[in-house]
């Protein structure tokens, strides 16, 4: 998140989000701050606090490009991008309208073809960063399924960790190895305010305290000015 | 309604309908279909819930593409599903409906067809919600209920169509018939929901509550108080 | 090792064998005892100790059927059954003669469609189980991908973890859940001779001497006279 | 041969083999293209290698799968073959020959095909193992060496046919062409093959031999006396 909160800073322009499998509150804030050309996602949601008032209105505006996808089938694009195979098979979603989008898509017999995704850049927060160059995102595989699909890995992290993770046969299994990652920056409670499992939980009230000031644009203006542009010494209040 | 909330009512049904099933998993932002869960397990030994975005303790170690390799292996035998607009013929839309943009069909598209049983759950009862077909097929299949705020729905394989299996407390079947948007079939006479029963409401109260607070807080604090 | 030992006490017949990717050891004995129908592997070898004797003996002799993979192909092949569809693509292999043996595998353009397997029973040792009845194989995936795609799953292990390994952030990526697992068996040192990273190194001596004595036919009996047949109080004689 | 073992000028021979590579994996049961490796890694400070079956600290966290995985990424610009038979064609064989069962072709049908820079290594040269024509073809590519105990050809691409480089200390032009099964270029004058640098077996028998010791403990007792 404080990455991008940076975006937002540095304008950002025109990228092209892929939710693994959706979106939330990241999305929601670069869409509503006018960093998002396209994204192509399952859904874009903050969760409990329900809809994401930024992605709604600029779809009904028609000023965002939405490819819409449904979960394992982003999930096979990427793993069809990690084994280097131009597709992935997958089952079950032949009664979709999806179908009817998703020219990429190619029907055969019961099965969907699904083309690879080959992200330009994967961006995530995890828990630890080595001196090795490893990071740790724990039971959060999709992210390292990310990684290996994708050109270019920049990873924030909470606290670094001396040595090599891929020594301790412990730590190793949440490893995304060093192979992989382009980029790492230390941000302490980077993730706020959603959660960090094991370590702190999500800011549930300041998530629903935005979800209701940016269903309006002068009130996402209003929380941009508080919690993106105003410089301050920890990213979260706490 | 009774002394129950509305919600516990409707946990109460699910928890029913989950009779012989060995293993449900529930998707994101799905507390009632979560709390009916969580009821069934605690009289169900056997009984096994996956809950997809469970804060802490997460069932799934192959990241969020677990749940659909699951349901893909055939080891998830019912899912739940709501709907910006559910249809007559089983379909749901969760992306567009009526000018107005909604979050997207997340797994819906997968799950619907490749789990056994999918037991679509919508709180509102309107011609709004529940319409003759939707605009936006998200997903289509062969659901085994339709679950809203005012009645239980099951469905027919032979004609596809869904038929009226009871209306909840103070609704009756005449208000359903004006406030469904799509047509269905009916008994002559349409028996009532059973209300929660005393042993129902306390492990709703009790561990059901305190289960749901972990990972839906809101909705634990507003229908029990707790978090 | 100590579950193909009792295989072996048992007479167990007519087992089919898939290498996950490849075969070693247990496969070398149960071979040898006289277990073994058929074998799907990509290789089958004793590591720096050379070739498996009782392996090679038996396809020479043309008393053991070898349908004969590729460490991707299999992975594939159970990566397909993880997902339940009918099979998965892979590049690069066209050129192997393999194909003219695997039928099985459908060429399309630069692509071979490999089937998916789906075994009936995942065999594998573990360092911990716990009393949710969830196994920890840390950085092995490919056994948890073997168990997502069996039917049964049974696993030995070598400790008992108190609690749910899953509450556990750091354990938990290393985890198999117990949705996958049949039964498990308390196993101290049941990797024996071969090693339990974190834990045991594997007895190299013990396996080189395995590797010559199985030879011969009578060197083998020997062995398993002395190493599998006789009872013992440990499994290993550490 | 001068003061120092064949394997070290094996693995001397390697580690120039490697210039200008990122990545190089080595499969099971290759201390010699290993030692290659590490001796590299030593002096070219940008240079990454995987060993597929380290025993501790294993790089791949995805399991025994991400070695191809990261194959097909185009991740990996080198990996090393070897084959109970080698043919002038460039073909592998690791599964049957002369009636003789080997262990299985393992990973190499498709690293041959998806690795960029695929060297070819078999200690032995003989008419046995450097054959016309393999009898199974486990893998067949574009290799970028071929490496013996006894010499190092090139590959023509356009020719499809290997071209000797260099014969090891010791040894002759004509005693390769004796020893090999299969017909290949030479130049007029065939160059030896530089033995190991004082600096090289340095490297060799300080770091790198302890690397080795932990993966491959008989080899390194064989060639260091360490383990």
């Amino acid at each position: 998140m404080e990455v991008v909160r940076a975006l937002i800073r540095k304008k950002a322009r025109n990228l092209r989000l892929l939710g693994v499998p959706i979106l939330g509150l990241s999305a929601d804030l670069l869409i509503g701050a006018g960093c998002v050309a396209e994204v192509e996602t399952s859904a874009v949601s903050l969760g409990e606090a329900g809809l994401a008032p930024r992605f709604t209105d600029a779809v009904e505006k028609k000023s965002l490009l939405v490819k819409d996808a449904t979960c394992p089938a982003i999930h096979c694009a990427l793993q069809a991008a990690e084994k280097g195979v131009p597709f992935m098979p997958l089952a079950g979603i032949g009664a979709s309208d999806l179908l009817k989008e998703r020219k990429d898509w190619k029907v055969q017999g019961d099965l969907v073809l699904v083309p690879a995704i080959r992200p330009d850049i994967a961006l995530f927060h995890a828990r630890w960063a080595d001196e090795a160059g490893n990071v740790w995102v724990g039971r959060r595989r999709e992210l390292a399924t990310a990684a290996h699909a994708s050109r270019l890995v920049f990873v924030s992290f909470e606290e670094k960790k001396p040595g090599d993770m891929l020594e301790d046969e412990v730590l190793a299994p949440g490893v995304i190895s060093s192979i992989y990652v382009s980029g790492v920056a230390h941000t302490p409670r980077g993730a706020w305010p959603l959660g960090m499992p094991g370590l702190y939980g999500a800011d549930d009230l300041h998530v629903s305290q935005y979800a209701k000031a940016a269903r309006t644009r002068d009130g996402f203006q209003r929380y941009l000015d508080e919690w993106v542009h105003t410089p301050r010494k920890n990213s979260s209040p706490a | 309604m009774g002394p129950y909330a509305k919600e516990e009512l409707l946990a109460c049904v699910i928890a029913r309908l989950l009779d012989g099933a060995r293993h449900a998993a529930v998707g994101a932002s799905s507390p009632i279909p979560a709390a009916g869960c969580f009821l069934r397990k605690n009289f169900d030994l056997g009984f096994r819930v996956s809950l997809q975005q469970r804060r802490a303790s997460n069932p799934f170690t192959e990241g969020s593409r677990e749940l659909f390799d699951l349901a893909g292996q055939g080891r998830i035998d019912v899912f739940f599903l709501g709907g910006a607009q559910i249809d007559g013929g089983g379909a749901i839309n969760l992306v567009r409906a009526e000018g107005k943009r909604f979050p997207g069909s997340f797994g819906s598209a997968y799950m619907y067809g490749v789990v056994p049983r999918t037991i679509l759950f919508r709180e509102e009862h309107s011609r709004r919600t529940l319409v003759p077909k939707v605009e936006f097929v998200s997903a289509r299949g062969t659901p085994a209920a339709l679950l809203t705020g005012k009645a239980l729905f099951s469905w027919q394989k032979d004609k596809r169509r869904f038929r009226l299996e009871s209306v909840h407390p103070g609704v009756s079947a005449e208000e359903i018939r004006e406030t469904t948007g799509f047509d269905y079939d009916a008994p002559q006479q349409v028996p009532g929901t059973p209300p929660p029963s005393p042993s129902e409401l306390n492990l709703l109260r009790g561990p059901v509550a305190r289960e749901i607070g972990e990972n839906y807080p809101e909705f634990a604090r507003r229908v029990w108080g707790s978090s």
